[in-house]
């Protein structure tokens, strides 16, 4: 009986199996019909083949710029999308990952034009106006565009960004929304920009706050004016009512965006939570078609497209162009495929399930030279706006005392450490500015022996020490081949690479250096970081630095140095990165860094050093009141010198960042910093899939 | 046995009342807190100060527990840190489904081979076989659990191709869904529980049964009717494809978990066979001229199964936490997935939420351990 | 499974007073890593239907494993070596497994020594019985004829009837031996093994357990063999018994006789350690030394390095049985020597 | 009665009691220390002789015997062969960075030796390669060779030599959680077991608290909290296990031991409490405690993997991290550079696999009842 049972049992579970494998049967022809549906309908010839076949031989047809729906575009997301709520996603939920999928939909009255990160006009009719004194305070007046609609057909209009501004500073909107409308005093609550009014639709009204100067670039430029716009007639009577509850903010974050109209290229469609979700072309976008030009003297231009427009701005004359792209959009849907991770979304890749991988840290390398060894796939390299640096806490001895600092700047050997042992994996700067943002780097920072051999560096290092009143027990010596006591010590004769450690080392004042130590994300977590690490350790211990390197958990590294602190002593030396600051104005980072009332000890800003530089200060002051790039750039470079003088970083390294897509898949741009992941809101509309 | 069960419950009350706080002082103690995720230099550092007030993480570690601990016993788990403004309750509703489909029917399926085949070895002693399938259990077992995961990937997705290779859907195929995942996943949960209890009742109606005959006849007609009601509701429910879909993602992460799980269960069985096959009341049934089979499922089987049911039932809450390996590895958002983030992002709110869900089930396994014994084991009933 | 009864009286009951069970030079050697151990070696007895038959020996002297191989349950690294085993004339040997399944409690029954463990724990005693019936019961029985069967038996043995809706764990010690001979009752054996059936218990439970197995088997008619270390319960309930040692039986016969005039000096040595309350007071005689290791059994008379008798030829040669009349069958060559009636000073060199 | 403290695994304490009373029969006054040492001696021979039995503990002797040599094996070999390549095989900072020069070219002719622009630019640091230019194209990771048994990490770090470096830490971790485990468990079981009342409800409360947490994000959460390396790791999940299920266990043999006449002897005979305890109680805890120290190492190594895989531990170098460092660079779910992510994977699984196996076999030493006979 009992074997019979056994079969019974067996007998439904195989009915259950064939259930499945039928079910999934007829799953497959599901997906096929599935993914037909849209390339058929959005195709605009037919054929008589089935919409699966139709969609590539379509496809070279749809060249035309102004032509909408040249197939699907899939990427991967390696995160989940949080929320389609674009008020939570710039405050509570601003992950990039979010930003991929959301951030293209609202325009702003000025955006950078991507990959020259100039500022150009969006919802605005010109570009921004000088501020104007009005008594005490600055305006500025603004003319719209007319003609730009939302999705659902409505004007784009200057009550929109009265509407958006309003919010902020009602609901006191926090994070990103903080840089669109400054606090001029955060305690107080008020606000830099004191009136903002429509005079009509297309007529704004800015009024700043009382001050003996113009509002620089970074408070004017850079920051209202890129304030992104939302639809007030979606969004008006969400947030009336959300005013009226007890959280008013938590109200408007919780509410769900879907079928919030859209300006951008395209609309948020759907969204299955933790699976994917998908945007779809906005037939009414105002600058579709438009070809967007930049010439070699960072003149811009845009032209043609629905709208008709053709606008110049910047010198003009030169006729090199730089770069030139056309906007979309071009694919009818972009679908976002949630993948767990990042490994998960390159075998999905691989296995051709997307074309593209949204990854805000890029291909990793291994990956990357699998991916080399696979056909039909393109690559792009480009520097990454972060680095990863060194800091110094200037609060303790030795730590402040410049000799120190720079001898170690001297020993650290940045390039063999990229080229040799890390073999290419990171690129070593001396600015935090990188060099691919041409327009602000310098190159006349001190580097600290760069392309000098190690013996050498080291007895600059151990010279400069000794200038500062340094001292050893055993003094620290790079060994040359013939180091012979008889005969007179001769500069020609080579290093051997044979190093004698110092010891006993002490500081001027004759305290014997303690042992110090350095803090250091683990190889778990970056493993690029800690093998640098060691290597300054053994560097250090080389010069009789007693260095513990210490691989540390990255929290309670942010916890020792960031958080405000009583006297800010817990730490001496600490390696971790930061991502990209603004592009289009770098030196505001700087100040966040290194500026003196930034100071991480009881303020709780970013300044972990605890760095006070008088000439810093007064670099500081300038670049707030700067009204001019050009202006604000002379003193970026100037506060890259200072910074890579007096050393509050040694700044070591950045990655370069590697794009790879399948071939059929068209970017408007592919050399930009940062790589295609930094601003995929200025790509996502205008990417033609050919395949 | 009501008095010792709401004795028992009231004991657990408290033990969840420490565990809690125990929690929310370990999570509280973890160095960094939420603010630290959103460092930027574009954004003044006053942020952070805001972000602070907002999570109410200026509140002094005490106040924030006493705000803690009278919510959650209000029902009022919190808000996320990491999904503000969603409740922790939201967040971890929709994830549930998804851990909930991938664990059912992983344990439920390791169960089944686990018991089946542990029984087996433990009668076949000593034979090469034995020998060989012990190893291998061993092997599985004690295999670096995501080292495995990821052989098995490379095996059915990467190399034969037979499996999806992760997600727990086909984007494409569900962009025009009239459901919701969370839909049908608990349309699947319900359906596959519904038939584990109808073949509960089953087994139980025909237990009581006087006749021999109709115990028979009753198990077989009820099995039959519970599979047939199965497959006739999915035969005819428009979400058929849609669960298929998941069904076939679910494979290898199911797959993979079962057979890591099974290991443990066949392990556990066969020890606990042995031990009851020693029992004099084995040799008994021998002497009682009990055919081989019948003392194998019902005299030592039967006995052999507390502590196997003890084990499944306790490992409800371990399956949680091997699940944040399955879905970390099969890119499977589910409760695991959530717990980690929750955990490595010092989002307090969330991943006590989490660790008291898998708290309060793992309690209440415990007391269903102590009813279940009550059933299965006749020497205890008296105690209680 | 109706059938069962019918397949197994292939042998048919054995009238009272004829051979019931003939084992004759049974052997059995355990298989070990070490090596072999003669656990039972030639070992011959023959019971009548209605007898009964006592088995005594010390632990480890191969007592249980004769009971155990009667009913072909013996260890799975036991193997027979020779001997056989006669059941109504059916050697029990050749049977195959299904065949001897059939026999066992419906033939040949058991009492199990530890009563606590001989019922599975999850069962209730009653539905424990009814295994029994329902598997070898002449004819299938619906549920209230096997109940009324069991509260038969049970009060057979002196259990109250509805004990038998109890579970095993709810049983006194004493309860559960009765239980336990009610169960060996159930299904009206031939002939019922009863291992220490009272070791476990105290002395006023042994002896009602005893008495009631006595009583038992007078009524039904039916053979009992009986094991154990005690002699004294092989005194009070056997009509003949064997004396084992070192697995053989060293001293077969009427246990009146035996009791009386013990041949075999082992026998004699072992009667003699034991407290007596109804004969005359004397000394005990201790019974020095350890049983033998059985994986290199001694030569010749393996009682011979304990034995104050011994001679040359007892370590030499293996002493035969030897029919001292009336059945009394001993096997020693200096059996002359052991000395009529108990020792009651025992020698200094023992 | 004189009763036998030694911590070996003797089964039955009254067996340990009879031998020292036959011992004594012969009016042979031998020391004491040596009547004790001989009886280890043969409790060991015996409970080999059982063990050695099953094959399976035997299997897992050998890996772990295996394992050991590389262990050791690891600063032999540094010392000797590696002593002037310690550049190339520390396992830390040691690298070993072969590159291929190609000529950067418009048309790729021959693989070998060229380069198109594009993808020269990927090797390139400065991003600036152009036609003309030569790229250094690093060979890492670098397959199994002569030099390189196991071939290089992405790092051009030696396998072998980290998986050798790596075993050491893994046996340090097991032992200290397994002594911890052990310590704590086998005290706190025979003291719940002994005092009874309050002290036993606390034990197993705090028992019952630490079974509710998920160990996996307990873990994370510690390792945030404590500069975690491997000595901590191991302090941690011994002291998780030894407070939490190992204790649970002990505490019922615990008890079985309490009720043994010898326990009670020694209490008539006046012994105090703790005297009880750690004479006559624990020793007699004690082979199960082995027992569970066994599966207390294969647990905590199985850990250690795991959190290192999520990048969660700090350690200098250990069999998880190196599958991390694989996964951090994009080496996971690709399978062509298998000796990347296979030997420590199966590192971790023999080696949790050997002490799970050892554990086993002991089980049939210690526990009568799953003996074949």
């Amino acid at each position: 009986m009992n074997t019979r049972n056994r079969v019974l049992r067996l007998m439904a579970v195989f009915a259950a199996l064939a259930l499945i494998v039928s079910a999934c049967t007829d799953d497959d022809s599901g997906t096929t019909e599935a993914t037909s549906a849209p390339t058929t309908t959005a195709a605009p010839t037919t054929t008589d083949g089935s919409g699966t076949t139709a969609a590539p031989t379509t496809a070279p047809e749809t060249t035309e710029p102004t032509e909408t729906g040249g197939g699907v575009f899939t990427t991967a997301l390696v995160a989940d999308l949080t929320t389609n709520n674009f008020w939570a996603y710039l405050d509570p939920e601003s992950s990039v990952h979010n930003g991929y999928v959301l951030g293209q939909s609202h325009p702003a009255l000025y955006t950078l034009s991507i990959p020259d990160f100039l500022l150009v006009p969006g919802t605005a009719a010109e570009m921004p106006p000088a501020l104007a004194q009005e008594g005490e305070n600055w305006v500025a007046t603004i003319p719209l565009r007319e003609g730009m609609v939302w999705s659902d057909g409505e004007p784009v209009t200057a009550g929109d960004y009265v509407f958006t501004m309003n919010t902020i500073k009602d609901l006191e909107l926090g994070s990103n929304w903080i840089s669109y409308h400054p606090f001029k005093d955060a305690e107080a609550g008020t606000r830099w920009l004191e009136n903002v009014e429509a005079i009509d639709d297309y007529t704004l009204k800015l009024t700043f706050a009382a001050s003996d100067n113009a509002p620089g670039l970074a408070l004017y430029q850079n920051g209202v004016l890129q304030a992104p716009m939302l639809p007030e007639h979606f969004w008006a009577d969400i947030v009336t009512g959300c005013m009226a509850e007890e959280d008013p903010k938590a109200c408007l974050y919780a509410t769900d965006g879907t079928g919030e109209p859209s300006a951008g290229t395209d609309i948020f469609s759907t969204w299955e939570p933790g699976a994917f979700a998908s945007i779809v072309a906005n037939p009414d976008y105002y600058y579709a078609g438009v070809t967007y030009t930049v010439f070699d003297d960072l003149t811009f231009n845009q032209a043609g497209g629905a709208a008709g427009i053709d606008e110049t701005y910047g010198p003009g004359g030169s006729t090199e162009i730089l770069s030139q792209y056309a906007d979309g959009p071009f694919v009818s849907e972009v679908i976002y495929s949630e993948y767990g991770g990042q490994d998960a979304a390159y075998l999905a890749f691989l296995e051709g399930d997307v074309d593209y991988v949204l990854n805000p840290s890029g291909v990793p390398s291994g990956r990357r030279d699998q991916l080399l060894a696979e056909p039909g796939l393109e690559f792009a390299v480009n520097p990454s706006e972060g680095f990863r640096y060194l800091a110094f806490n200037l609060r303790k001895s030795p730590m402040n005392i410049d000799a120190f600092r720079q001898a170690l700047a001297y020993v650290i050997d940045k390039e063999f450490l990229m080229n040799s042992v890390l073999a290419g994996a990171g690129i070593p700067i001396y600015s935090l500015v990188p060099e691919a943002n041409a327009a602000w780097y310098t190159d006349e920072v001190n580097k600290w022996g760069s392309g000098i051999a190690e013996g050498e560096r080291f007895d600059m290092a151990v010279q400069l020490l000794k200038d500062a009143g340094f001292t050893w027990d055993v003094e620290p010596l790079a060994q040359r081949l013939e180091d012979d006591p008889d005969t007179e010590a001769d500069e020609s004769l080579e290093y051997s690479g044979v190093f004698t450690d110092g010891q006993g080392m002490r500081t001027p004042d004759g305290n014997l250096v303690p042992e110090l130590e350095l803090l250091t994300p683990g190889p778990g977590y970056d493993p690029l970081r800690s093998t640098v690490a060691t290597w300054i350790g053994v560097w250090g211990d080389r010069l009789g630095i007693p260095i513990d390197v210490n691989p540390t958990d990255f929290n309670t590294i942010v916890d020792l140095t960031f958080p405000p602190q009583e006297d800010g002593l817990g730490w001496d030396m600490y390696i971790l990165g930061w991502g990209g600051g603004d592009p289009s104005l770098p030196c505001t980072s700087h100040q966040a860094f290194f500026g003196a009332d930034q100071d991480a000890v009881g303020f709780g800003g970013f300044n972990t050093p605890g760095y006070n530089n008088a000439e810093f200060e007064a670099l500081s002051d300038a670049h707030d009141l700067a009204t001019t790039v050009e202006e604000a750039r002379g003193i970026c470079n100037d506060m890259e010198k200072n910074i890579s003088e007096n050393l509050p970083y040694i700044v070591l390294f950045s990655t370069p960042l590697t794009d790879v897509w399948r071939a059929g898949v068209e970017f408007p741009i592919t050399d930009v910093l940062g790589g295609l992941n930094a601003y995929p809101n200025a790509w996502v509309g205008q990417v033609k899939v050919t395949e | 046995m009501l008095g010792y069960i709401s004795k028992r419950v009231a004991q657990m009350a408290l033990l969840f009342v420490v565990f809690l706080t125990l929690l929310f002082l370990l999570l509280q103690a973890q160095p960094g807190d939420f603010a630290s995720q959103f460092l930027d230099p574009r954004i003044p550092a006053a942020n952070q100060e805001l972000i602070r007030q907002r999570l109410g993480l200026d509140q002094g570690m005490w106040g924030q527990y006493w705000t803690y601990i009278t919510n959650f016993f209000t029902g009022d788990l919190g808000t996320s840190f990491m999904r503000y403004p969603k409740t922790v309750w939201a967040v971890i509703v929709e994830r549930i489904p998804r851990t909930m489909f991938l664990f059912t029917m992983a344990t439920m399926l390791s169960y089944w081979m686990g018991f089946l085949s542990g029984k087996m070895l433990a009668w076949r002693r000593g034979g090469k076989l034995e020998y060989g399938i012990t190893l291998g259990g061993v092997f599985l077992y004690t295999v670096f659990y995501p080292w495995f995961a990821l052989m098995m990937i490379w095996l059915w997705a990467a190399t034969l191709e037979i499996v999806p290779i992760n997600q727990f859907l086909t984007p494409d195929f569900w962009l025009d869904s009239p459901f919701s995942a969370t839909s049908v996943f608990t349309a699947m949960i319900w359906s596959s529980v519904l038939v584990v209890g109808g073949l509960l009742v089953v087994q139980t109606v025909a237990g009581r049964m006087k006749e021999y005959r109709t115990q028979v006849l009753l198990r077989r007609t009820g099995r039959v009717l519970v599979f047939g009601i199965f497959v006739w509701y999915w035969a005819s429910s428009s979400m058929r494809p849609f669960a298929a879909d998941i069904t076939h993602h679910a494979v290898l992460p199911v797959v993979t978990l079962a057979f890591i799980a099974f290991a443990g269960v066949m392990l556990i069985t066969r020890g606990s066979m042995l031990e009851t096959l020693r029992e004099d009341y084995i040799l008994t049934a021998r002497a009682k001229g009990v055919p081989d089979r019948i003392i194998r499922d019902k005299h030592a089987a039967r006995n052999a199964l507390l502590p196997v049911v003890t084990s499944f039932i306790l490992g409800l809450a371990f399956i949680i936490g091997g699940g944040l390996v399955t879905e970390t590895v099969f890119s499977w958002p589910g409760m695991g997935e959530l717990l980690l983030t929750a955990v490595t992002s010092n989002d307090i709110p969330t991943a006590i939420g989490t660790l008291a869900l898998i708290g309060a089930l793992a309690l209440i396994a415990h007391i269903v351990v102590d009813i279940v014994y009550l059933f299965l084991d006749p020497r205890i009933r008296v105690q209680g | 499974m109706t059938t069962t009864r019918e397949k197994a009286g292939e042998t048919g009951r054995v009238k009272p007073g004829e051979s019931l069970i003939e084992v004759n030079h049974l052997t059995m050697d355990y298989k070990t890593k070490e090596g072999r151990v003669s656990a039972v070696s030639d070992v011959t007895f023959h019971l009548k239907a209605g007898d009964s038959l006592g088995l005594v020996g010390e632990s480890g002297c191969g007592k249980t494993s004769v009971a155990l191989t009667l009913l072909r349950l013996q260890a799975s690294n036991a193997e027979i070596t020779g001997g056989e085993i006669l059941l109504g004339g059916v050697n029990l040997l050749d049977l195959s497994e299904e065949e001897m399944r059939l026999h066992r409690w419906s033939d040949i029954s058991m009492v199990f020594q530890g009563a606590m463990n001989a019922w599975n724990p999850v069962y209730r005693i009653g539905e424990q019985i009814r295994e029994a019936l329902d598997l070898h019961w002449p004819v299938k029985l619906t549920h209230e004829q096997s109940r009324e069967r069991i509260a038969e038996l049970f009060e057979l043995v002196g259990l109250p009837p509805e004990a038998m809706d109890r579970y095993p764990h709810e049983f006194s010690g004493g309860m559960r031996q009765r239980a336990t001979i009610a169960m060996a009752l159930s299904c009206n054996p031939q002939l019922i093994i009863a291992d220490e059936p009272t070791t476990a218990l105290d002395v006023i439970v042994q002896d009602q357990i005893l008495k009631e197995l006595k009583k038992v088997q007078a009524e039904l008619g039916m053979s009992i063999i009986y094991i154990s270390h005690d002699i004294a319960v092989i005194a009070e309930v056997t009509d003949h018994m064997g004396v084992m040692y070192a697995g053989k039986i060293v001293e077969y016969g009427g246990t009146d006789e035996i009791f009386a005039t013990p041949r075999h000096p082992y026998a004699w040595l072992l009667l003699s350690s034991t407290p007596s309350i109804t004969g005359p007071r004397r000394k005990l005689a201790p019974l020095v030394g350890e049983p033998p290791n059985l994986m290199k059994p001694p030569s010749g008379c393996r009682f011979h390095p304990r034995c104050p008798f011994a001679t040359d030829q007892c370590a030499a040669e293996e002493p035969a049985m030897e029919d001292l009349g009336g059945g009394h069958l001993v096997a020693c060559w200096n059996h002359e020597k052991v000395p009529v009636g108990l020792s009651e000073t025992p020698k200094e060199d023992l | 009665m004189v009763q036998d403290p030694r911590p070996t695994p003797e089964l039955a304490p009254d067996e340990a009691a009879v031998g020292i009373d036959a011992g004594t029969d012969e009016f042979d006054f031998e020391p004491l220390w040596r009547v004790r040492l001989r009886l280890a001696w043969e409790g060991f021979k015996r409970n080999w002789a059982l063990f050695s039995e099953n094959k399976v503990g035997i299997i897992g002797l050998i890996i772990i015997g295996i394992f050991f040599v590389m262990a050791i094996g690891h600063p032999i070999l540094m010392a000797t062969l590696w002593s002037d390549k310690q550049n190339i095989y520390d396992p830390e900072i040691g690298y070993d960075a072969p590159v291929k020069t190609l000529l950067v070219v418009e048309e790729v002719t021959d693989p070998e030796t060229q380069i198109d622009p594009e993808r020269a630019k990927l090797f390139d640091a400065s991003l600036k390669a152009e036609v003309g230019d030569t790229v250094n194209v690093p060979q890492q990771p670098a397959p199994p060779s002569l030099a390189h048994p196991l071939g290089t990490n992405p790092r051009g770090n030696d396998v072998l030599s980290q998986l050798m470096f790596s075993t050491k830490a893994a046996f340090m971790l097991g032992l200290v959680a397994a002594l911890v485990t052990v310590l704590l468990a086998t005290t706190i079981g025979s003291v719940a077991a002994y005092f009874g009342g309050i002290t036993d409800t606390l034990l197993m409360r705090l028992a019952d608290l630490v079974l509710l947490m998920p160990l996996i994000p307990i873990l994370i959460v510690l390792s945030g909290m404590f500069q975690v390396n491997l000595v901590i790791l191991g302090l941690i999940i011994g002291v998780l296990n030894g407070f939490g299920g190992t204790a649970i266990i002990l505490k019922s043999q615990a008890l079985s031991v309490k009720v043994k006449p010898f326990v009670e002897a020694a209490r008539v005979a006046g012994g105090t409490n703790w005297h009880i305890i750690f004479r006559h109680i624990i020793p007699n805890v004690l082979p199960l405690s082995f027992l569970y120290m066994m599966f207390t190492v294969t647990e905590a190594i199985a850990l250690e993997a795991t959190l290192s895989f999520f990048g969660l531990l700090n350690v200098d170098m250990s069999w998880g991290l190196m599958i991390q460092i694989a996964q951090s660079e994009g080496y996971l779910l690709r399978f062509d550079t298998w000796w990347l992510i296979v030997p420590p994977g199966l590192a971790v699984t023999f080696l949790a696999a050997a002490f799970f196996l050892v554990g086993r076999a002991m089980d049939e030493v210690v526990n009568p009842r799953l003996r074949a006979r």
